[in-house]
């Protein structure tokens, strides 16, 4: 099986790791991410004002050329799945503003795409009890806290993967992968996001929330789907004047891929903070 | 296969299991197929099946044969296409499915009519059904006669009708109108269609109701057009697609067009094909709360 | 050649000002059979009508036409006032020409107007050539009600209907009567015990000589129409004999075996044998057959053994009863939405948050815990308590998009009732808005906070997570501008009443509509409130929409009215609109049968002088037909006729356009 | 005068429309444009029957026979039906008549279905307004008048 697969900016710099243990993940249990042939940024964000057109017109361009690949698209960044998948939404519903947009881009595209994050391939595709027979080395012992935010899960109506205040999709995963999940209250509260750019306090107030949160209820580990939530996360943690737990946080991916039996040095987790390797090696999974 | 459908006969009517046979057999100059009615076992000889045997007998179940009905249980030589109109008889309640002996014969295709027949049965000379059949195998019978047929049907229904459904199709409004006008002008209201069709039983047809007269009994071509477009209306959602209608039709109205038009629409509109099940109501008489209404606004 | 009158009405200037009145009726003066118009400025008016029976007799007329308002508005009127000049009534139509000709086209010459009302007329006058006339069907009535479900709102119904001197069943799923009312602590506004003032009313429904109460009993089917339905209940086997049976509790007390109790709502648990509660009526009890050992493998049966009037009886079985009602009451009440779905509030996974029927009660004097407010997870005394109202209300995403009504009410009753048990203890309020429409309910919402101050915060709440044995409590308070973290020790969600599962099911059984959640529907939701559509089935309480006790109560009582006006005769009288089968050119292929929404057309039978059967044709009910017209389209040989609305009348209003 | 003599002489045509509409919905809802003073094109003529189920094909075949340039058909929206279910029926009839006039060559703007309901006052004083505009903007219906003109065929 082939999924045409948009990386996104953060993904090709800074996340690479995400993308890469994504992809060895994929060919491990029997599904192929093929890079979109052209793609531009999402956008980042998507357009709260109904007549914004212009900030529909980059995930419009990127969802044109994932036309042409396919009619499914899978992506990993929470930021990109969310501005992709509400984009193709507004263009599948609302004929008005598909007929600008269009228009404005001299293309036909008309929303028929399927928008799927790579979770929702490996729950509804591949299945987590496949998955678990895929596994050649389970993560038994890691106490693993699954932290959402906010991208993946919301608005409901228009994104759907998951119980939008309860979701368990990641638990579910991390359970397949032999990890012990824990549930922590601050699981889909928000990251601080793009207030990283220009008011840190905030940041680390809400990140360091999330960590506590999680290390509060017994997380070791804290297991993200974001490039942003792993960057303020991390970034708290490492920052001089926050007093956070010291937990590691990773990428989904990074723990399916060690599960699946890759390669600890490609999966990234000298990339990750220092905790990160210490406490793998203590659990003797790398 | 005769040899099978005649000792299949004569062992129903020796028993006393059938009282009559509603069969094939030949007119006496043996050009011709023609119903016969065998009540006597010695005369099972004289039932035939052929590719000629085009006509659709379930008619002579129905309440316009009742002195047929008299005589008592009936055995009836039924194709499949033929079986798809006892099967709706039975849902509408014409007939049980206790009361009859269902003589399936399987089928390799039928002449369109028979005067078409020329020693051999050509693709050309056969009606659009037979192209398409999906029951050349009997799917409801008491007795199947015959070997067993493997056509399996195409995909896409072909033939002339669907194609000429289509071309009417990618007509414009006013050249169907002067089709159909062209065509149901002719109309002299002799009402062969009705009388041949097994599904016409009506006690009282509608056009036979002058309180009020809704249809103009008359051959004008807008009592025509009601007639025609009416009795479709009729016949939607049952409609087996046997072509009798048009094949009695003395003035060569393609019928077949508007009734498969009209299949083709139940089809796709609500899922449903008549004749397959008799414990399924036909589509026009019930509904889904999720039917397509997109045109209505 | 008929004899026709047409009165074309002015209505004062309404139609005048756009209709030629006076025109009208000297043009169709000239129409064939008409023998008789006049133009007359208000026809409804008590001259108007005179002149209107006056002309009926003076000219013998044999049919009317009223051009006039919609016969929406007077059909009735002019019907009556033609009967009394001794037409029959049916030989009287009307033409609307106000609201759907005077009052749509504003064209001062006049002209327009007056052209489309001389065409409707037309119409009418064609039509009305083709009427025949009718008589109203007559039905006996069966004088026997059928309450079903035994809350306040039923046992209302059924007292009334007992107090009215005609007989009623009661038909109750549970082991007793009493419903959600039985579960409450206090009630707002007055603050009067539930159970003080509902357990009289019980009492009463079972003592009553007119009541019947079919406990643990539901309804299984429903044929026949207004005045004559014949209804098979199903009686679910107690295993106790309730003729002998003397409510001792001798039986429940040595049970050995226990099973979280429904009527509290898994709060504490009863027995295998059991009445829900202590006040149930009848005082009778049943064994759960899910649970009970004797019944599952044969072993135990103490209850037999301790039995004084060995009205034990294992071997009883559920028993199916059909008896005729001549009218049906549903008042199947309400539930609460189940919470498991409300992810954010914890529900279902903490222990301490629990449902506004919960915390009644732990409230309630009977209950649990004995009216001590005690939290459930360590049965302390929860110091801080957060009510989160419209838990699944107003809530079209992942609840209900209407308001539960009674939520806002019951949520500053708790927070009173938890004041003068818990004096420290400190109550805050989650609220959108603060809803206490009613007689004394804003006084009472304003005693909550003012007077025991309960803590409102309007907002709503985002998560609810546990932390060291307190229950955390994020929320906005949007008055204040600012976000709260509450640290509390309880959390009662005051969820959204819902219809009860199966209410579709019910519905269908009954033949009435529902809508998307479940509710009933009205017949009209101003103006026939009680009503269905279904004649001779009426509604009452929470099974229509939430409502509180007294509207539930006034229902109960509004049903009853309407089933004694039903019952002051013993026959009643209806429209004639119904189908009629033409026996000679019947197909009997039953598509009318199928097609019809009131199964009432039958399959008759008809015999010979031997009385064989020789033929089978369609036959409709006149009780149960409403007149839809569906079966006269599904027949193709026209052998069904519309009574009012017959093929000959449309066609010659259509042959006239 | 005849109708088409009529538009030669004074240029106008006004076309006629005839509309078979229930009694509890659309009926209602008609009612509700007149109590609300509201204003429509004056070419409807409406037959009162019901039930939207009551309404034969026959009908609307008869009004076109009759000079109708178009028809409305209107009831209760799915799920209010007095009847319960009528309209439902309804809809399953429409469905099959539609596609076979189309057929025939009738321009389905001739034929209009629609739903409205007692309150939908405002829908329906468009729905005649449209309509009306889109039997002008189609002419009179001479595919009906010309075959009516024409004498019995002689077989």
């Amino acid at each position: 099986m082939k999924i045409p697969y948009y990386p996104g900016c953060t993904l090709n710099t800074v996340a690479k790791d995400f993308d890469t243990s994504a992809k060895e993940s994929a060919r491990a249990v029997g599904f192929e991410m093929e890079d979109l042939e052209q793609w531009n940024c999402c956008g980042a964000s998507f357009p709260l004002t109904p007549d914004n057109i212009m900030g529909l017109t980059a995930p419009a361009k990127v969802l044109s050329e994932a036309k042409k690949a396919g009619d499914r698209l899978t992506t990993l960044c929470s930021v990109c799945y969310n501005v992709l998948k509400r984009t193709n939404k507004v263009l599948h519903d609302d004929k008005a503003r598909r007929k600008s947009v269009n228009e404005f881009m001299e293309d036909d595209y008309d929303g028929s795409l399927d928008v799927v994050h790579y979770l929702e391939v490996l729950r509804d595709d591949i299945g987590f009890e496949k998955l678990k027979e895929t596994v050649t080395k389970p993560l038994e012992g890691v106490k693993a806290g699954a932290y959402y935010g906010c991208m993946l899960l919301r608005p409901f109506d228009d994104i759907g993967i998951d119980n939008a205040e309860a979701p368990t999709v990641m638990e579910d995963m991390l359970k397949a992968l032999g990890a012990t999940p824990v549930d922590f209250p601050d699981k889909i509260e928000c990251c601080g996001a793009h207030l990283a750019m220009n008011n840190k306090e905030v940041v680390q107030r809400l990140s360091g929330n999330v960590i506590a949160s999680a290390a509060n209820e017994g997380a070791e580990i804290i297991v993200t789907t974001c490039p942003l939530c792993q960057y303020n996360l991390e970034g708290t943690q490492e920052s001089a004047n926050a007093d956070t737990p010291n937990v590691p946080i990773v990428y989904f991916t990074q723990l399916l891929g060690l599960a699946l039996g890759q390669d600890a040095a490609n999966l990234g987790f000298d990339n990750n903070g220092g905790a990160t390797e210490k406490f793998l090696k203590k659990k003797g999974l790398i | 296969m005769e040899n099978e459908l005649r000792e299949k006969a004569k062992e129903l009517l020796e028993s006393g299991e059938v009282a009559v046979v509603i069969g094939y057999g030949f007119n006496r100059k043996k050009t011709r197929i023609t119903p016969v009615f065998i009540t006597k076992p010695e005369e099972t000889d004289k039932l035939v099946f052929n590719e000629l045997c085009v006509n659709n007998l379930s008619i002579y179940l129905t309440r316009k044969y009742r002195d047929i009905q008299k005589i008592g249980r009936p055995a009836i030589v039924a194709k499949g296409c033929d079986i798809k109109n006892i099967v709706v008889l039975i849902t509408e309640g014409q007939t049980k499915r206790e009361d009859i002996h269902i003589l399936g014969v399987t089928c390799s295709g039928v002449v369109y009519k028979q005067e078409l027949f020329k020693g051999e049965l050509k693709p050309e000379i056969m009606p659009s059904k037979c192209h398409n059949c999906d029951v050349r195998n009997p799917h409801v019978a008491d007795t199947v006669i015959g070997e067993k047929s493997d056509f399996t049907p195409p995909e896409e229904p072909t033939g002339m009708v669907f194609d000429k459904i289509k071309e009417i199709d990618a007509m414009s409004d006013s050249a169907r109108w002067d089709f159909w006008n062209e065509h149901f002008n002719r109309c002299i209201k002799c009402y062969a269609c009705r009388q041949l069709c097994s599904l016409c039983y009506c006690e009282r047809c509608i056009t036979e109701k002058n309180m009020p007269q809704w249809i103009e009994t008359s051959a004008h071509p807008r009592g025509n057009l009601a007639w025609n477009l009416i009795r479709a209306m009729h016949l939607a959602g049952r409609c087996t697609f046997c072509g009798e209608c048009e094949r009695g039709c003395p003035v060569n109205i393609p019928l077949n067009l508007v009734n498969q038009k009209l299949v083709l629409t139940v089809k796709n509109a609500f899922g449903f094909e008549s004749g397959i099940d008799e414990n399924v109501h036909p589509p026009m008489i019930v509904f889904s709360e999720d039917d397509n209404e997109n045109f209505i606004k | 050649m008929p004899r026709i009158g047409v009165f074309v009405c002015q209505c004062g200037n309404n139609i005048e000002a756009t209709v030629d009145t006076q025109k009208v009726a000297d043009e169709t003066k000239k129409l064939p059979g008409v023998v008789h118009t006049e133009s007359y400025k208000f026809m409804c008016s008590s001259p108007g009508q005179d002149s209107f029976k006056k002309a009926i007799k003076d000219n013998k007329l044999d049919g009317v036409v009223v051009s006039a308002c919609s016969p929406h508005m007077h059909e009735k009127t002019f019907r009556r006032a033609a009967e009394a000049a001794g037409l029959n009534q049916f030989q009287c139509e009307i033409t609307n020409v106000r609201e759907q000709c005077s009052w749509v086209h504003h064209d001062e010459t006049r002209k327009i107007g007056t052209d489309k009302t001389m065409d409707l007329t037309r119409m009418t006058i064609q039509r009305l050539k083709k009427n025949r006339d009718l008589t109203k069907i007559t039905i006996p009535v069966t004088k026997r009600a059928l309450v079903i479900g035994g809350g306040i709102a039923g046992i209302q119904a059924a007292l009334d209907i007992a107090d009215g001197g005609q007989e009623v069943v009661i038909v109750e799923k549970e082991p007793s009567i009493g419903g959600n009312m039985a579960r409450l602590s206090e009630t707002f506004p007055t603050m009067d015990c539930s159970q003080c003032i509902l357990t009289p009313k019980m009492v009463e429904a079972e003592l009553h000589d007119k009541i019947s109460l079919y406990t643990y009993s539901e309804v299984e089917k429903v044929d026949g129409y207004i005045g004559n339905f014949s209804v098979t209940i199903k009686k679910k086997a107690k295993f106790v004999d309730e003729s002998t049976c003397t409510g001792c509790g001798e039986c429940w007390e040595k049970c050995p075996f226990k099973a979280d109790s429904e009527f509290e709502l898994g709060l504490s648990k009863r027995k295998v044998i059991y009445t829900p509660f202590p006040q149930a009526v009848p005082n009778i009890p049943v064994i759960d057959k899910t649970r009970c050992p004797k019944i599952l493998k044969d072993k135990c049966g103490l209850c037999a053994k301790v039995c004084g009037p060995q009205s034990i009886d294992f071997t009883q079985e559920d028993q199916l009863v059909t008896e005729e009602f001549g009218a049906i009451v549903v008042a199947t009440g309400y539930e609460l939405m189940p919470n498991k779905d409300f992810g954010e509030y914890g529900y279902g996974k903490i222990t301490d948050v629990i449902s506004g029927m919960q915390f009644e009660r732990l409230a309630s004097a009977s209950g649990p815990t004995g009216g001590a407010i005690r939290r459930p997870s360590d049965n302390t005394e929860p110091k801080n308590v957060v009510f989160i109202q419209c838990a699944g209300s107003r809530d079209e995403k992942r609840g209900v998009s209407y308001c539960s009504k009674i939520c806002c009410m019951y949520t500053a009753k708790h927070t009173m009732l938890y004041r003068h048990k818990v004096h420290d203890g400190q109550a805050y309020v989650f609220y959108m808005d603060i809803r206490s429409g009613g007689k004394r309910y804003e006084e009472f919402v304003r005693g909550a906070i003012e007077h025991d101050g309960a803590m409102y915060l309007r907002g709503r709440v985002s998560r609810v997570y546990e932390k060291d044995g307190k229950v955390i409590i994020q929320g906005a308070d949007t008055l204040s501008g600012s976000q709260v973290e509450i640290e509390a020790d309880m959390v009662v969600l005051a969820t959204a009443l819902v219809s009860r599962p199966g209410a579709d099911t019910v519905a269908q059984t009954l033949g009435i509509g529902y809508d998307k959640y479940k509710f009933y529907n009205e017949y009209h939701p101003k103006l026939k409130p009680v009503e269905t559509v279904t004649a001779g089935i009426f509604l009452a309480g929470t099974c229509v929409g939430p409502m509180d006790i007294p509207e539930s109560v006034s229902q109960g009582s509004a049903t009853a009215s309407k089933v004694l006006a039903l019952f002051s005769s013993d026959k009643m009288a209806r429209e004639p609109i119904t189908a009629e089968v033409n026996k000679q050119t019947c197909n009997a292929c039953w598509d009318c049968v199928t097609s019809c929404p009131y199964v009432a057309i039958e399959k008759e039978e008809i015999k010979d002088r031997k009385g064989n059967v020789v033929n089978m044709l369609a036959h409709v009910n006149d009780g149960l037909c409403q007149g839809c017209g569906v079966c006269v389209c599904a027949c193709r040989s026209k052998a069904i006729d519309l009574n009012g609305y017959t093929d000959e009348q449309v066609y010659a209003a259509i042959a006239t356009f | 005068m005849p109708e088409e003599a009529k538009i030669e002489t004074e240029g106008v045509f006004e076309p006629k429309i005839m509309a078979f509409v229930c009694n509890w919905c659309t009926y209602a809802g008609a009612d509700l444009a007149g109590t609300s003073r509201m204003e429509y094109r004056p070419n409807v003529r409406i037959i009162k029957l019901p039930c939207t189920g009551r309404i034969d094909p026959l009908f609307i075949m008869k009004a076109f026979e009759n000079g109708a340039d178009g028809v409305l058909v209107s009831g209760c929206h799915p799920g209010d039906c007095h009847y319960t279910t009528g309209n439902y029926h309804a809809r399953r009839r429409w469905t099959a008549f539609k596609d076979l006039l189309a057929f025939t060559g009738i321009d389905l703007k001739r034929v209009q279905f629609s739903w409205v309901s007692a309150s939908e006052a405002i829908k329906w004083v468009e729905l005649i307004n449209n309509v009306t505009d889109d039997m002008e903007a189609l002419g009179p219906f001479m595919k009906f008048k010309e075959m009516n003109k024409k004498g019995p065929n002689q077989g």
